[in-house]
């Protein structure tokens, strides 16, 4: 993995041109204790420009957003702010010279409502306390830019994710800042969202305004960027100006080679491994269904891929299956045998797994090391009698282990210190240890790196032809065009179109109901 | 004839189920309504007992205050609303508020005990001491009257005193401790029947019960059965039955008359000694027939 | 993406704006306190009196003030075991005080006047609770085991400096200018209990200050997600501090107006009053796992919890089956209360 | 991906390999029992002796004999307030049945047998836990609330059951073929008291659990993660409800225990043992948000406060300052430990 150092335009080096050059990092340096995650990294943010930063999972791309909005001080180097070392304290002090961030993992009170979310830790103060009235304004204003129809008073935890993110993003704007950084802005929002927020990127860079844009969707960042910049296991390895770049540049210098999502595996399909029938959710609050008479079959060896907007009802549709939500009606038939009835634990017992969406909050167990995360949900297959059996789960660790490629010091770690990626592979790894028939993925994707991203899919592609039936959901249409051999379109529930492997992206996309303007 | 309210310590403790016991079968033998509330040990419930008794209209509150002290403010409360007060079983530091106060005589009580503790151990060696609440002034004056009869026994030495709070639990589990640290004592006096009884528990552990004796003080029932099986030496009755009884005839007759119909407001009553020779005459909880 | 479907400010917990309709939806604790009402009116002709009421009022307000520091600490995500104890180590050195400062190496002795013991009394119960916040937020210890400690400790304190012992007179004395102490608890302003009258200046200036102020919105948010907050430029430590000291401070007002209450103060009061206050806040709506929970819902759990207490004395019903009742109610309560969170409740 | 920094097995808890430089890395408590034990020995030379410790052992036996239920509930992410009382009511339910059952409808007087007593009792204990369980798992109430509540109830049944008096006899009549009951309390085996046995067989089997079989595996999981752990396949419900179970068997079994140490069962027993069961948890490194804590660090911590309060008494410390060295040696022992799992601990 140690590709030349490719530098097609000028580094950023000396000091910053500060008429071009607002905000600049010098040899800024971050460990936590043994980790380095920023090893001396010149940045420079160009005034009224779209600044792109690319780069694997835990290259350090947050890291260096949190010393340059204050969140976390540098263990070394220096930030000149306008030509001027600068010293933050804390994201306070950021603020109030002009610094403003969204973060990569949403920090909203869940209790709080959108007003209240947007202007905590910095009241509008009126003659009695707080100005609610003038805060709710605001909000409103905010939110009819980033055109959502979001009422300011209502409860943050109300919200779905994709609108939640708005919310953040409202809040960062809220603040008239001169630099806005946004890590991973877009990644629970849909197409038509994000189109919305790059009019508003194009509205501040003409009056001025500088962003920080960091996404692992890279086509996307790319109609938006001026500069791109990509950084590597905590060095800064490529820096080249619009101009200059394009996917494969970003590719090739973000993890040395090029990469493949990879292509439908040609593996004779077997039989029916699940198939659901006139399955039916209700939403819990009532009013309609978020999984609507849906029907649908996969065959052993099969790779199905779902593509919908938020909201469409994917998360819903696995979650029932694996046996977390109730349907009203329908059937689910797993190799033959109606599972509806029987708990989450017997299903994955017959060979039905899940790997849920949210891999933080349903994925794994944070206090548990990697080895125990691994074998959670196999505990059975190595317990004799009253005892678990210590070297069966070792060995079936170290198959995982080897199987997923995690990277990891060994089965002891504490699970935290794993990137993304290797943390969405043990949540991976950890089901396909139950030896399941069916395994649905929910967005295997979501925050993890090109080069992650592409192992999965070629591990999903390798179990598939060992006849296991793959289902996955993704909110990114070329994530469709990879290996799966089917693609199914969902939209408000039920299923609006189905294809083969050798549709276009403008077809998919039409048939979720987006509107394709990018 | 009207509601007389009762307020005790803590009814958990035979002592005082008793009291409250015998202050209800009273009031209602003489025709009033009766209501027994516990304040354990708590001057705020046991204010609030008192405000709850002036809103229920009590025509007499008999109340064994939770603190000598802490008290004087409840009592003076319920003689502001015009209801009289009669203490019961022990004293507030404050005279002529209450129409009487009818306490056993703890400080005779405690002479007497432990001049039978004397005759069960004999003059000489080493013996620790089970204290009971220090807010409460019974523990004080008990310890007080133990102290004056044996140190005129210059052999004796009190090796250790530990507070048990009145409570079982603690004095087994303190008792144990102080026969680790003094493991040659003869004798464990203890300032009432529940701390000696768990000090009987922890001796019957440590398989010294033979040579080690206990004396307990208040003459609950199952003190009464640890002299008997010979297992205590003796046990000082308070006579609750007597000056509960006697507290609600004074407040009935304060109501009638306006006379309690004794001549003091502090009325002590003489505790009584229950040894192995005497206990067949314990006919009830806290009843010796003389 | 008209999928937006937002079902409302349903639980608008932060409207200052009293609305009869949304005290009903909202307030179980409120059913319930119009039901114990009722049951014990038909129960005894001495409960719904004026007088009556207002007494069981100045009952509540011990408890009542406690719920309002502890509200305050549940809402950041916290609990407070000590502010029983703080209670009594106000209550005795206020007794001290009121006794004379001896200043050994003067070889005097100061009366300070009334208002300079109240001052100092909440001063200290303020340190007490700073102690708290310090060793939970700096240090991180858990709330749970650092005011478990510091409920300890201050007790043990308490229990020393009178040996025990109950001061007992607290009224001062005319010469030495030190007069007015039990003004407190006995006196009355239009009939009102001066007690009653504290906890509803206190519960009002709380209750702004939730609803009104930036700290409220702090403090709420703190609660909700401490990061975010952080994150936003919410001072959350200092928000921690704050609210364990203020919970020591209105622990020493309430550790003041029961000791001029019962014109006595003693090392042991206030045995289990964290429980009783924890209770009020919990039937009151507030979640445990803070940042919900509004002032109006804890100042009904406090009444729902004194008036049973005092109306289950009244009709005369055994302490014991007080107890089951006491702990019936509580959990009928939460229960109520939880099933309106619903199903997405966090793990508590 | 070579980015993949791995801090390794920093805190590799649950191994059961016992090796004596983890054991002094990992407890905080070891050193603090260490420590009690080195200054008490030198301050008194009766205090490290066989038949010293071994006493201590036997008072430590009631608070461990909780403590292990109150890990298991911990663990869980839960807590238990209602131990102490389960105790109580367990101790009076066996000293009923000691006392005979009566059925009304035969007219008989049934003398159980004193292993039945024990058994009944033991489900006793268990069908109040399994109460807790349900209340939280089924009915969302707090953990918090939902014991607290049942602590009332149970308290006053206790004491509604005994009428609030204590039964003294236990030792059951030869004729009736009911003896024994104090053999649990009395006897030694090659000079162990009973009661450490009892404690020791307790907390290996409850070790064993919690390193070696699938509920343990099952209880981290949902402590650290319950959704995580449901979506593996984890029984979360079934879970929690046996802790709660397990929790209030075990407070039987300390009921049992005590009952038998004291050969008498009062309704009072056992009142605020909640907090020491916590506090020798916490003391032993658990973490009260649940997933983490061993049984080893658990006993270490009912050792250091059993050690600490009997070694306060045997050299004489007064009980005032032992109340305040008790809330010391908690914050203490508590700051270390937080001080170990670092910054970046969650609220607590
Ligand atoms: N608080 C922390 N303590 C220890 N290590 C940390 C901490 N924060 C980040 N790291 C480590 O620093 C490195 C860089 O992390 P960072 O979050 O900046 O990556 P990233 O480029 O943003 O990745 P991603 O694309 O997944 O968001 C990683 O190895 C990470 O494990
Ligand atoms: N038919 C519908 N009409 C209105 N709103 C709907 C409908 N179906 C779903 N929703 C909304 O969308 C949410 C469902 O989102 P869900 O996460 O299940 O979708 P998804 O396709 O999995 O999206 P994601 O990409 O976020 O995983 C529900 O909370 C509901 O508010
Ligand atoms: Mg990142
Ligand atoms: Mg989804």
């Amino acid at each position: 993995m140690s590709a030349p150092v490719n530098i097609a335009g000028e580094m950023p080096e000396g000091d910053p041109d500060a008429r071009e050059v607002v905000l600049a990092a010098r040899n800024v340096a971050k460990s936590y204790g043994q980790v380095h995650a920023l090893k001396g990294v010149n940045f420079d943010i160009h005034r009224g420009q779209v600044t792109t930063l690319f780069g694997e999972n835990g290259a350090g791309k947050s890291t260096l957003m949190k010393i340059l909005s204050g969140v976390i001080q540098p263990t070394s180097g220096e930030i000149i702010l306008d030509g001027q070392p600068v010293a933050f304290n804390n994201s306070t002090e950021a603020r109030e010279q002009g610094i403003s961030i969204i973060h990569q993992e949403l920090s909203l009170a869940p209790n709080l409502s959108v007003r209240d979310n947007i202007f905590m830790g910095r009241e509008i103060k009126g003659p009695t306390g707080v100005n609610f009235a003038e805060e709710e304004r605001q909000t409103r204003k905010l939110m009819a830019e980033l055109e959502e129809d979001i009422d300011p008073l209502t409860p943050v935890e109300e919200l779905r994710l994709g609108q939640q993110q708005i919310v953040e993003i409202a809040r960062a704007l809220s603040v008239d800042s001169r630099i806005l950084i946004m890590d991973e802005p877009t990644s629970a929002l849909s197409a038509s969202e994000v189109e919305v927020l790059f009019k508003v990127i194009r509205d501040l860079t003409a009056k001025g305004v500088s962003i920080v844009y960091i996404s692992h969707h890279l086509e996307e960042a790319l109609t938006i960027t001026d500069h791109a910049v990509v950084l590597r296991d905590g060095n800064m390895t490529a820096y080249a100006p619009r101009a200059e770049i394009d996917l494969e540049w970003i590719v090739r210098n973000m993890v040395g080679e090029n990469y493949d999502l990879g292509s439908p595996p040609d593996t004779a399909l077997g039989q029916s491994a699940l198939s659901i029938r006139d399955l039916t959710v209700p939403d819990p609050a009532g009013g309609f269904n978020l999984v609507d008479g849906l029907s649908l079959d996969i065959r052993a060896g099969e790779i199905v891929c779902i593509y919908g907007l938020m909201g469409a009802g994917r998360t819903e549709l696995l979650e029932t299956c694996a046996g977390k939500l109730r349907a009203s009606s329908g059937e689910i038939v797993l190799e033959g045998k109606e599972v509806s009835h029987l708990s989450i634990a017997e299903r994955i017992a017959r060979g039905l797994a899940l790997v849920p969406e949210d891999r933080q909050r349903d994925g794994l167990v944070q206090t548990m090391s990697v080895g125990e995360n691994l074998s959670l949900a196999s505990i059975a297959s190595f317990t004799k009698g009253l005892f678990t059996q210590r070297r069966a789960e070792r060995q079936l660790v170290d198959n995982s282990i080897r199987e997923v490629t995690v990277k990891t010091s060994g089965p002891g770690a504490a699970i935290g210190s794993l990137s993304g990626g290797n943390q969405q592979k043990v949540v991976i790894g950890k089901m396909l240890a139950t030896k399941p028939r069916v395994i649905m993925l929910d967005e295997p994707s979501r925050g993890i790196d090109i080069g992650a991203k592409a192992e999965v899919f070629r591990l999903l592609s390798e179990e598939a032809r060992q006849g296991l039936a793959v289902i996955y959901s993704t909110s990114e249409v070329s994530e469709c065009l990879s290996i799966a051999h089917r693609i199914i379109v969902m939209h408000k529930g039920r299923i609006s179109a189905e294809f083969d492997s050798t549709v276009t992206k403008e077809k998919i996309m039409a048939a979720s109901g987006e509107s394709v303007a990018a | 004839e009207g509601l007389i309210s009762i307020i005790v310590n803590d009814p958990a403790n035979p002592y005082w189920f008793t009291e409250g016991e015998v202050a209800k079968a009273t009031a209602e033998e003489l025709g009033y309504d009766a209501n027994v509330a516990a304040h354990k040990g708590d001057t705020n419930s046991e204010s609030t007992l008192v405000d709850t008794a002036i809103t229920n209209k009590s025509v007499a509150i008999i109340l064994d205050p939770a603190n000598a002290d802490g008290s004087v403010g409840a009592v003076k409360k319920a003689v502001d609303a015009g209801i009289p007060v009669f203490l019961v079983n022990a004293e507030i530091n404050q005279e002529g508020l209450a129409k009487a106060q009818l306490v056993s005589n703890n400080a005779q009580g405690a002479a007497l005990g432990a001049q039978a503790w004397v005759e069960a151990v004999g003059d000489s060696g080493k013996y620790v001491e089970l204290f009971g609440n220090p807010a409460d002034n019974n523990a004080q004056t008990r310890s007080n009257g133990y102290e004056t009869v044996l140190t005129q026994y210059p052999d004796l030495e009190k090796a250790g005193q530990e507070v048990a709070n009145w409570d079982r639990t603690q004095g087994y589990q303190k008792a144990q401790s102080l026969l680790q640290a003094n493991p040659d004592v003869i004798g464990v006096i203890s300032g009432n029947d529940e701390m000696a009884l768990g000090a009987i528990a922890a001796l019957k552990e440590a398989g010294k019960l033979d040579q080690v004796k206990v004396g307990g003080f208040d003459g609950s029932p199952d003190a009464v059965e640890a002299v008997k099986a010979g297992e205590m030496q003796y046990t000082v009755l308070q006579p609750v039955a007597v000056f509960a009884e006697e507290a609600v005839r004074q407040a009935d007759n304060f109501i009638k008359t306006g006379e309690t119909g004794a001549d003091s407001e502090k009325q002590l009553f003489d505790c009584l000694l229950i040894t192995k020779d005497n206990v067949e005459n314990y006919t009830a909880a806290f009843v010796l027939e003389q | 993406m008209s999928a937006a479907t937002t079902t409302a400010a349903a639980n608008g917990k932060k409207k200052a704006d009293f609305s009869i309709g949304r005290l009903l939806l909202e307030g179980r604790a409120f059913f319930a306190l119009i039901a114990i009402i009722v049951v014990f009116s038909l129960l005894s002709p001495n409960y719904l009196t004026v007088s009556n009421l207002l007494i069981m009022s100045s009952h509540v307000a011990i408890y009542g003030i406690l719920a309002i520091g502890m509200l305050l600490v549940i809402l950041n995500g916290g609990i407070d075991l000590s502010v029983g104890s703080i209670l009594a180590l106000a209550g005795v050195s206020a007794g001290a005080m009121m006794q004379g400062l001896q200043i050994e190496a003067m070889g005097v002795i100061l009366y300070p006047p009334v208002w300079a013991v109240v001052v100092l009394t909440c001063v200290l119960g303020a340190l007490v609770g700073a102690v708290n916040g310090v060793l939970i937020s700096v240090f991180k210890v858990p709330a749970f085991v650092a005011t478990l400690g510091v409920m300890y400790v201050a007790r043990g304190v308490a229990l020393l400096m009178t040996n025990g012992l109950t001061y007992n007179n607290l009224s001062g004395r005319p010469e030495l200018g030190n007069t007015g102490f039990d003004w407190l608890g006995f006196n009355r302003i239009a009939g009102v209990p001066i007690s009653v009258i504290v906890l509803a200046v206190l519960a009002i200036i709380g209750g702004l200050m939730l609803s009104r102020s930036s700290f409220g919105r702090w403090l709420y948010a703190s609660g909700g997600n401490e990061r975010a907050a952080e994150l936003s430029g919410v001072p959350t430590r200092r928000v921690k501090i704050t609210v364990y000291t203020l919970s020591g401070m209105l622990s020493a007002v309430a550790g003041l107006v029961l000791a001029s209450q019962l014109t006595s103060a003693g090392p042991t009061a206030g045995v289990t009053y964290e429980l009783t206050a924890i209770a009020a806040v919990v039937i009151g709506g507030a979640a445990l796992t803070g940042g919900r929970g509004t002032m109006r819902g804890t100042m009904l759990g406090a009444f729902v919890i004194g008036f049973l207490s005092d109306g289950l004395v009244i009709i005369g019903v055994s302490s014991y089956w007080q107890t089951v009742f006491t702990g019936a109610v509580i959990v009928l309560a939460v229960l109520l209360n939880s099933l309106q969170y619903g199903r997405g409740g966090r793990k508590g």
